[in-house]
């Protein structure tokens, strides 16, 4: 179960990497929202901790409908080009991903998490940490460092619910919430930034330098 | 034990207090001089700014030679440097006072890193900064790590001292301050560096070996002739000064580097008095260094230009203040009986006697070193020709000269207080080598109680059974007594016609002041004769009425200051370069930005054991 | 007790700034109720001092010398501050620049952004301390788009993505402490206090890796070369008290967490790992801070960038680790938050008259304000390390436990950079300062509380780098209470 | 008391001396030349009617010109004084040493140079720009030298001078090195020439150009003694010479002829160069003194070995 569970996560990362437009990417994102929702409601169910029920539920409401929605709702409103504008094409990006997550494994390997399930689990956690740095850095569109930033928050929640059993209640909370008003914050500034520039291509953001 | 901050904070030895004297004899004169220098020429506002800055650089200075803890040392070393530098842009709105004080600062700094260096390497050792415990420490200190704690030490005094190739800053600092404050700069301040090469090397660390006064000397060497080449080449009064304490501290460092040389081969009567002649040279400098710059403050003052070949004839319209200046210039061309004939005698005497007690090729190297030391004296003789007989004879050569009036009284109180001293030092120069002999004495670390430099206390005898005699009052009676018989045969006998008439002017109508020689024409014979170093080069135009007749001739010539071109310049090109390129990683995008953070993140992880 | 005040003055004061609706009152307001922060704060640092750490709220809220000590650091800057806001927004608001609502905004901002400063040393739990830190980000990010131009929104969107990307690494490095800490048979709570306590049991490996994670994460919000991009844009589109702020303390605050998590590393995996990676990263940050300030066009990015420069000597302080060395690196975190806060309101109003950033343009600093020119000539000597100014000594100690160490390869590096990082400033402040005003340029007035401001930086400056020359004990005595070897 | 009489008496006679050492060069330089030439007594002639005739001052000119003549005689009789010439140590020598003449010279050169500038005249500015330059390379050489003398003597006492030691390779080497230096301080050819004023080419004629009357005839006085002394430092080098022995009149007689002749051949030999050599560039100055100098340091270098 989780390790199906695992690999669907992985594969909607793998699928954020080859998508070339935003709704695409953002769709990507909210699936794999809900399979961490499920992960937490099974661990949840496993582990008998009424805590993580209702983390779970944070994260349903947070990550699979309220952001998404509100990434929609941006790229709808400053109504440019939904071209996510890649560095590296798709085909090549997916290359890179899958070697990042060969480099997971490894470096799972080398923290001592032995044989079992929990590897699989880090080496996702690790490569869904990895790719979405990957993801900020190759493309050029401001949401995509959005949606980057909240893809490697996921991996971190992931890694955080297998190596540890979670973090503490109040700190996961705390978490949530921090990332909750970042996103909001993110949100304004790529409104401001498309009032000013008229575009969102943060490539282009180069005037402050040396 | 970590005690850095010892209890003891003064030392007041004879070494000490001897560089107080210095400090304050001159800063006294100065200070009054500058009642009348400064009234005119600043706002009320900036005077009083120039006392509160006099005082605190006098008190750092003050404060340096008299501490006992190298960290304290530091301070008001650093402090004496920072009020200096204020000085140095006292006039911030010249463009040439920034750039001198920004020079002058940051070489300072790089002097004191040196400084710091030197003092934490001793300090590792001592596990203190108290000059004693250092002492103490250092006699137990590997020989390798006392070499490197000497050229730490000699680099970062250095600079402060102006050795060439470290002496950059001066002729752009020293003349750029007020003049009564380039007179304590250069007078003064810059022998505190000489203070901390004899208190650190000499006093402290102890000599090690004898190469290290040979370097001195070599660079001594090179400091003298490089100084006093540049300062004849100089058409600006004050930086010609500048040049010039650039040469003389290169004399006294002779002294010095003697001194160390003759500790490290255990001749300690020989270093006591090699120190005595350095010792003497300092005092002596400062005296009339303070007096040249006060006297080329005062022309500044009465003229409004520092530039020499606008000046002439100044002698009849500020006719004390050209005496002083050429009871300066004679001082410093080490004419008997004035006191810098004196200390320059007996730094030659130091040579020479060093050569009789030496034995090998070191005796060669000194005769030679002597020898470039009366190369020296001579140049110096030539400029100082120069820099008194264009300013202050013949025509006025522009309107700035014409216009010049004596100077206010209390300037000329600054200046004739210094005067005295320089008669005062050469005629009591047996008293004042007995002073000088318990300083370097205590410097040295030795007993000068049965040391004798002297027959009786008009006669000087460096060294006893080589009826080796210098007798300052002696020459002057002579002089005085022969010159008064020469002039009473010029005034007494026959009859005396004396026509007053144009000067012979080959025919012409009349000569004028464009008629006269230059500064630069005057200095054409050495530019010519250093050409390999000066590398002068000369830029003629020419505008043509017609094929025949030339309607503007103008001609200008140059030297090149080698040092900058070939050292600092390209180092500070290097510099800028490798900053320049430098920027290319910061080139705006963020993309890059976050590539950064990954990238490092991945080294540090796959690099991991390895810290 | 003191820390409830602490805590609470900056968030009550938030919420009265959204009542208040004249800046002039508020500023005044705000002023005195950071004097009381800054009063309780010195209290504290005493009380804590005297008679040891403070637990309160169960374990939640840890204040040991530590976080007493940057508390403290923390609440005279924004002491400054505050001072220095009210002449900065009045004349703002005066000149049109901004709104006199707007300005209502930047104190409620402003005093969110000190609370969330001033939490984070007091938190025990690391993953609140992460949040807090987080909070930071958030709230100075508007205050970096403050003026809303393209340049500070551009700045401010790099800021807020630089900085939240290095510190997700650094709640992933905080995770893996605490999966460290699970390991060695602790509970999931995520509180420093019982880390440390059981940090000799630790995984060595995971604790390696997690610090990594920390340092870079942290890293990137304290500045660290080369995580350091986002900083020189910040801080120069900042409003000028906010640079100051987060030159002066936020970059601290992120030292603090580093120190948090390093004091682990060191019980748990050994001082030599902590230190060559402080040590790397501060060579590092040095060196580059160095390039940049040489050929720094910018007046205020110059200053960001001697941020850096600074923050690499603490790094090379504390990864020096002797007592002397922390004892320094402590004092410089301190000095360079005062002295920094100085120039930056010095290049406040010089930014303000002058209406330029370029430092090519900027003539005749003392000409036109003399009292800014002053204080701008002695506090670039004194960020440079001048005696008698109090940056030399924090410097010295660093230098000399550098020599004692027998590192002589970094204590003359460390003065190699100090040296080129002296001229670099001295050339452009030496340009800047003196010379003529240029021509059509309006006289700007200098306000009272400015004034007040640099003058109580200022004495901070002097005072302490006299009267450390003779009191050093105190210092050793926080330094080895740091680190209880 | 007797001593200062000596004293007195050397004084004297090196004053009414002087002046015929040049009559002399002169009347062989003529001879030579094929020429009849002036009566050696010429000088005394030329100094007394300069004396009693009157003197031209340039209205530009200040007290440093009157001055001077007076000054440059003053320090030349002192550098006189110093010297022992009759008796073994000069009743002076307390006050000073080798090295005190070399800067006594320097005084009366210092003020020399300054008079030239003091009229204003181009040619005065460029007689004292050559005269300091060629005195300046004069000091190194002049200082090896010494210092060579000095190894030999173990002092650089000048009364050590009379007293018989062996001739070495050193003492000669240091001998010709002198002499290449009192040819560019007496100003002959190759380095300057006294017989001509021609503008390019002269250097101590160029100084003393606007002087007349009294204060030449005095400046004249005193270039004769310095030449005098000069002479005198070679022959005792060269040929040094012991006390005089009064056992038989014979003695004295060929004593006093002896110490006369080595310095006739001085001159004779310095009137050799003179003719058979063309006037230096003064740019080849330079290269001239740079010889004397290398000169000097060989004669070290033998001094040192014991050669």
């Amino acid at each position: 179960m989780r390790e199906l569970i695992l690999f669907g996560v992985l594969a909607t990362t793998y699928l954020m990497v080859i998508a070339k437009r935003a709704p695409a990417l953002i769709r990507s994102f909210r699936y794999q929202s809900f399979f961490l929702f499920l992960i937490t409601l099974v661990a949840g169910y496993t582990e008998k901790q009424i805590n993580l029920y209702f983390i779970a539920l944070l994260i349903l409401i947070l990550k699979v409908f309220i952001i998404p929605h509100g990434l929609n709702l941006i790229t709808k409103k400053i109504n440019v080009e939904e071209n996510l504008g890649l560095f590296v094409n798709a085909q090549l990006s997916l290359i890179v991903a899958l070697a990042l997550t060969y480099c997971s494994r490894v470096f799972s390997e080398t923290l001592g998490f032995g044989m079992d399930y929990r590897l699989a689990a880090i080496t996702v956690a690790f490569s869904v940490i990895f790719i979405g740095a990957f993801l900020m850095i190759s493309r050029m569109k401001a949401f995509t460092q959005v949606i980057g930033l909240l893809v490697m928050e996921n991996g971190i929640f992931l890694f955080a619910s297998f190596v540890s059993g979670g973090m503490p209640f109040f700190v996961e909370i705390a978490v949530f919430l921090d990332v909750f008003v970042s996103v909001i914050i993110m949100g304004l500034f790529i409104y401001r930034v498309n009032k000013l520039f008229t575009h969102i291509d943060v490539n282009k953001l180069s005037s402050l330098k040396g | 034990m970590m005690n850095i901050f010892h209890k003891q904070f003064f030392l007041f030895d004879p070494l000490s207090l001897f560089f107080l004297l210095v400090i304050f004899i001159i800063s006294l004169p100065s200070a009054v001089y500058s009642f009348g220098y400064l009234k005119g020429e600043y706002s009320s506002a900036k005077i009083t700014l120039t006392w509160f800055l006099l005082s605190a650089f006098v008190l750092s200075m003050a404060f340096v030679v008299t501490v006992g803890n190298c960290l304290v040392f530091l301070v008001f070393w650093e402090i004496m440097s920072l009020v200096s530098y204020f000085l140095v842009v006292f006039d911030s709105t010249h463009e040439k006072s920034i750039k001198a004080g920004m020079i002058y600062i940051v070489m300072t700094h790089i002097g004191t890193a040196f400084l710091i260096a030197a003092f934490l390497v001793m300090y590792k050792y001592a596990n203190s900064f108290d000059f004693f415990a250092i002492k103490n420490a250092c006699q137990v200190m590997p020989a390798q790590t006392k070499n490197i704690v000497f050229l730490l030490l000699l680099i970062g005094f250095g600079t402060k001292a102006g050795i060439v190739p470290l002496h950059i800053w001066l002729p752009y600092a020293h003349p750029q301050a007020p003049s009564h404050i380039s007179s304590i700069m250069s007078g003064v301040m810059i022998k505190t560096a000489i203070y901390g090469i004899i208190r650190f090397v000499i006093f402290i660390l102890g000599i090690n070996s004898s190469w290290w006064g040979v370097l001195v000397l070599i660079l001594a060497v090179i400091t003298c002739l490089v100084g006093i080449i540049y300062s004849l080449m100089e058409r600006d009064i004050k930086r010609l000064l500048a040049y010039s304490s650039v040469e003389n501290i290169g004399i006294v460092l002779l002294g010095v580097g003697l001194a160390m040389f003759f500790i490290s081969v255990n001749l300690p009567y020989l270093a006591v008095f090699s120190l005595i002649a350095g010792l003497y040279h300092l005092i002596n400098h400062a005296i009339f260094k303070g007096l040249l710059f006060l006297c080329a403050g005062s022309v500044y003052k009465a003229t409004g230009t520092r530039d020499i070949e606008k000046l002439g004839g100044l002698i009849k319209k500020m006719p004390q203040t050209s005496a002083y200046f050429l009871l300066g210039a004679m001082a410093i061309s080490a004419l008997p009986p004035l006191n810098g004939f004196v200390s320059e005698w007996l730094t030659l005497q130091a040579f020479f006697l060093g050569v009789f007690n030496v034995t090998g090729g070191t005796r060669l190297f000194l005769g030679i070193c002597a020898a470039m030391l009366a190369l020296t004296s001579g140049l110096a003789a030539a400029c100082f020709v120069r820099a008194f007989g264009i300013t202050f004879l013949g025509k006025p050569r522009s309107h700035y000269a014409e216009g010049a009036k004596e100077v206010a009284l209390s300037m000329k109180i600054g200046m004739s207080f210094l005067s005295f001293l320089i008669i005062i030092f050469g005629l009591a120069a047996v008293k004042i080598m007995k002073l000088l002999a318990k300083v370097a004495g205590g410097a040295i670390g030795l007993d000068t109680g049965a040391m004798s430099f002297s027959l009786n206390s008009f006669v000087l005898s460096p060294q006893a059974g080589k009826d080796i005699y210098l007798s300052t009052p002696l020459l002057l009676l002579m002089l005085t007594l022969l010159g008064t018989a020469g002039f009473c045969i010029y005034m007494l006998f026959g009859r005396k016609r004396v026509i007053t008439y144009r000067t012979w002017d080959c025919g012409y109508y009349k000569l004028d002041s464009r008629n006269e020689y230059t500064a630069t024409a005057f200095s054409k014979p050495f530019r010519i004769a250093f050409s390999f170093f000066l590398m002068p080069y000369r830029r003629t135009q020419k505008i043509r009425e017609s094929f025949y007749h030339v309607k503007s001739f103008t001609y200008e010539t140059h030297t090149t200051l080698i040092f900058k071109k070939y050292i600092y310049d390209p180092a500070i090109a290097l510099v800028f370069r490798l900053a320049g390129s430098m920027k290319r990683i910061q080139p705006g995008s963020i993309h890059l930005y976050l590539g950064y953070i990954f990238v490092t993140l991945l080294l540090l992880i796959i690099f991991m054991h390895r810290f | 007790m003191q820390i409830f005040f602490i805590l609470g003055i900056p968030g009550l004061l938030a919420l009265t700034a959204l009542l208040v609706k004249k800046q002039r009152i508020f500023g005044i307001l705000n002023s005195i109720g950071y004097l009381v922060v800054l009063c309780e704060s010195a209290l504290l640092l005493k009380k804590v001092v005297l008679s040891g750490g403070v637990k309160l709220c169960g374990d939640f809220i840890h204040l040991d010398t530590l976080s007493a000590f940057f508390i403290f650091v923390i609440s005279v800057v924004a002491f400054a501050a505050t001072l220095y806001s009210v002449g900065y927004i009045r004349k703002d608001v005066e000149t049109g620049i901004i709104s006199e609502k707007k300005a209502m905004v930047y104190y409620v901002l402003f005093n969110l952004f000190c609370c969330s400063m001033l939490f984070v040393p007091a938190v025990n739990n690391l993953g609140i301390l992460w949040v807090a830190i987080e909070m930071t980000t958030l709230i100075s990010t508007f205050l970096v788009g403050f003026y809303s131009s393209k340049e500070s929104v551009e700045a401010a969107w790099k800021y807020i993505i630089i900085c939240s990307v290095g510190i997700i690494f650094a709640l992933l490095g905080t995770i893996l402490f605490s999966y460290a800490f699970s390991l060695s048979g602790g509970t999931s709570s995520l509180n420093w206090s019982s880390m440390v306590a059981s940090a000799a049991n630790m995984d060595k490996n995971i604790l390696k890796v997690a610090f990594i994670f920390i340092l870079v994460g942290y890293g990137t919000k304290a500045g660290l070369a080369p995580m350091h991009t986002w900083l020189p844009d910040a801080h120069s589109q900042a409003v000028s008290p906010i640079s100051a702020l987060l030159s002066g303390v936020l970059l601290k605050t992120a030292i603090y967490a580093i120190l948090r998590f390093g004091t682990i590393i060191i019980k748990g995996v050994g001082f030599a790992y902590f230190a060559h990676l402080m040590i790397l990263f501060g060579m590092i940050s040095l060196a580059i801070s160095c390039g940049f300030i040489l050929v720094q066009k910018d007046l205020k990015r110059l200053l960001a960038y001697s941020s850096i420069e600074h923050m690499g000597i603490i790094c090379i302080g504390f990864g020096l680790g002797a007592p002397l060395a922390v004892a320094g690196a402590l004092l410089h975190v301190f000095n360079h938050a005062v002295v920094k806060s100085l120039m930056f309101f010095g290049a406040g109003n010089v930014v303000s008259a002058y209406k330029k950033h370029n430092m090519n343009a900027i003539k005749g600093i003392i000409k036109a304000m003399p009292f800014t020119g002053v204080m701008l000539l002695l506090g670039m000597f004194a960020l440079t390390g001048f005696p008698p100014f109090s940056i030399f000594i924090s410097e010295m100690l660093i230098i000399i436990s550098a020599f004692s160490n027998g590192s002589y390869l970094i204590a003359s590096l460390l003065l190699l950079f100090l040296a080129v990082i002296f001229g670099a400033f001295i050339y452009h402040f030496g340009e800047m300062l003196f010379g003529n005003i240029p021509k059509g340029m309006a006289p700007a007035g200098e306000p009272l509380s400015g004034k007040i401001a640099f003058l109580f930086l200022f004495f901070q400056i002097c005072v302490l780098g006299i009267v450390l020359l003779f009191i050093k004990k105190d210092l050793l005595w926080i330094a080895q209470n740091l680190f209880q070897a | 008391m007797i001593k200062i009489m000596i004293a007195i008496l050397q004084l004297v006679l090196f004053i009414a001396a002087a002046p015929i050492l040049s009559g002399l060069i002169s009347k062989i330089k003529n001879n030579i030349r094929l020429r009849k030439g002036q009566s050696i007594l010429q000088p005394y002639y030329n100094l007394a009617k300069l004396f009693f005739k009157g003197e031209v001052v340039s209205e530009t000119a200040s007290w440093i010109f009157r001055v001077t003549p007076i000054v440059v005689l003053s320090s030349t009789l002192t550098a006189a004084a110093l010297i022992p010439v009759f008796i073994s140590s000069s009743p002076m020598h307390q006050a000073g040493d080798f090295l005190v003449l070399v800067f006594i010279f320097a005084l009366g050169r210092f003020f020399m140079a300054l008079s030239a500038l003091d009229t204003g005249s181009f040619f005065g500015g460029m007689g004292s720009s050559r005269e300091m330059f060629i005195s300046s390379l004069v000091e190194p050489a002049l200082c090896m030298v010494i210092f060579s003398i000095s190894l030999q003597f173990g002092s650089t006492d000048i009364s050590a001078f009379n007293g018989i030691y062996a001739v070495s390779v050193s003492s000669i080497v240091a001998a010709i090195a002198l002499f290449l230096i009192t040819i560019a301080e007496t100003s002959r050819i190759p380095v300057d020439n006294q017989e001509t004023h021609l503008e390019l080419t002269m250097i101590h004629e160029a100084m003393v150009l606007e002087y007349s009357g009294r204060s030449l005839a005095f400046i004249e006085m005193a270039s004769y003694i310095k030449q005098m002394i000069f002479f005198f430092l070679i022959a005792q080098i060269v040929f040094p010479i012991a006390l005089p022995v009064f056992n038989s009149l014979i003695q004295l007689a060929s004593w006093i002829l002896w110490y006369l002749a080595r310095i006739i051949i001085i001159a004779i030999s310095v009137v050799l160069v003179e003719v058979s050599v063309a006037k230096m560039r003064l740019f080849r100055v330079a290269d001239f003194l740079g010889f004397a100098f290398v000169l000097g340091i060989i004669a070290v270098i033998c001094a040192m070995l014991g050669v």
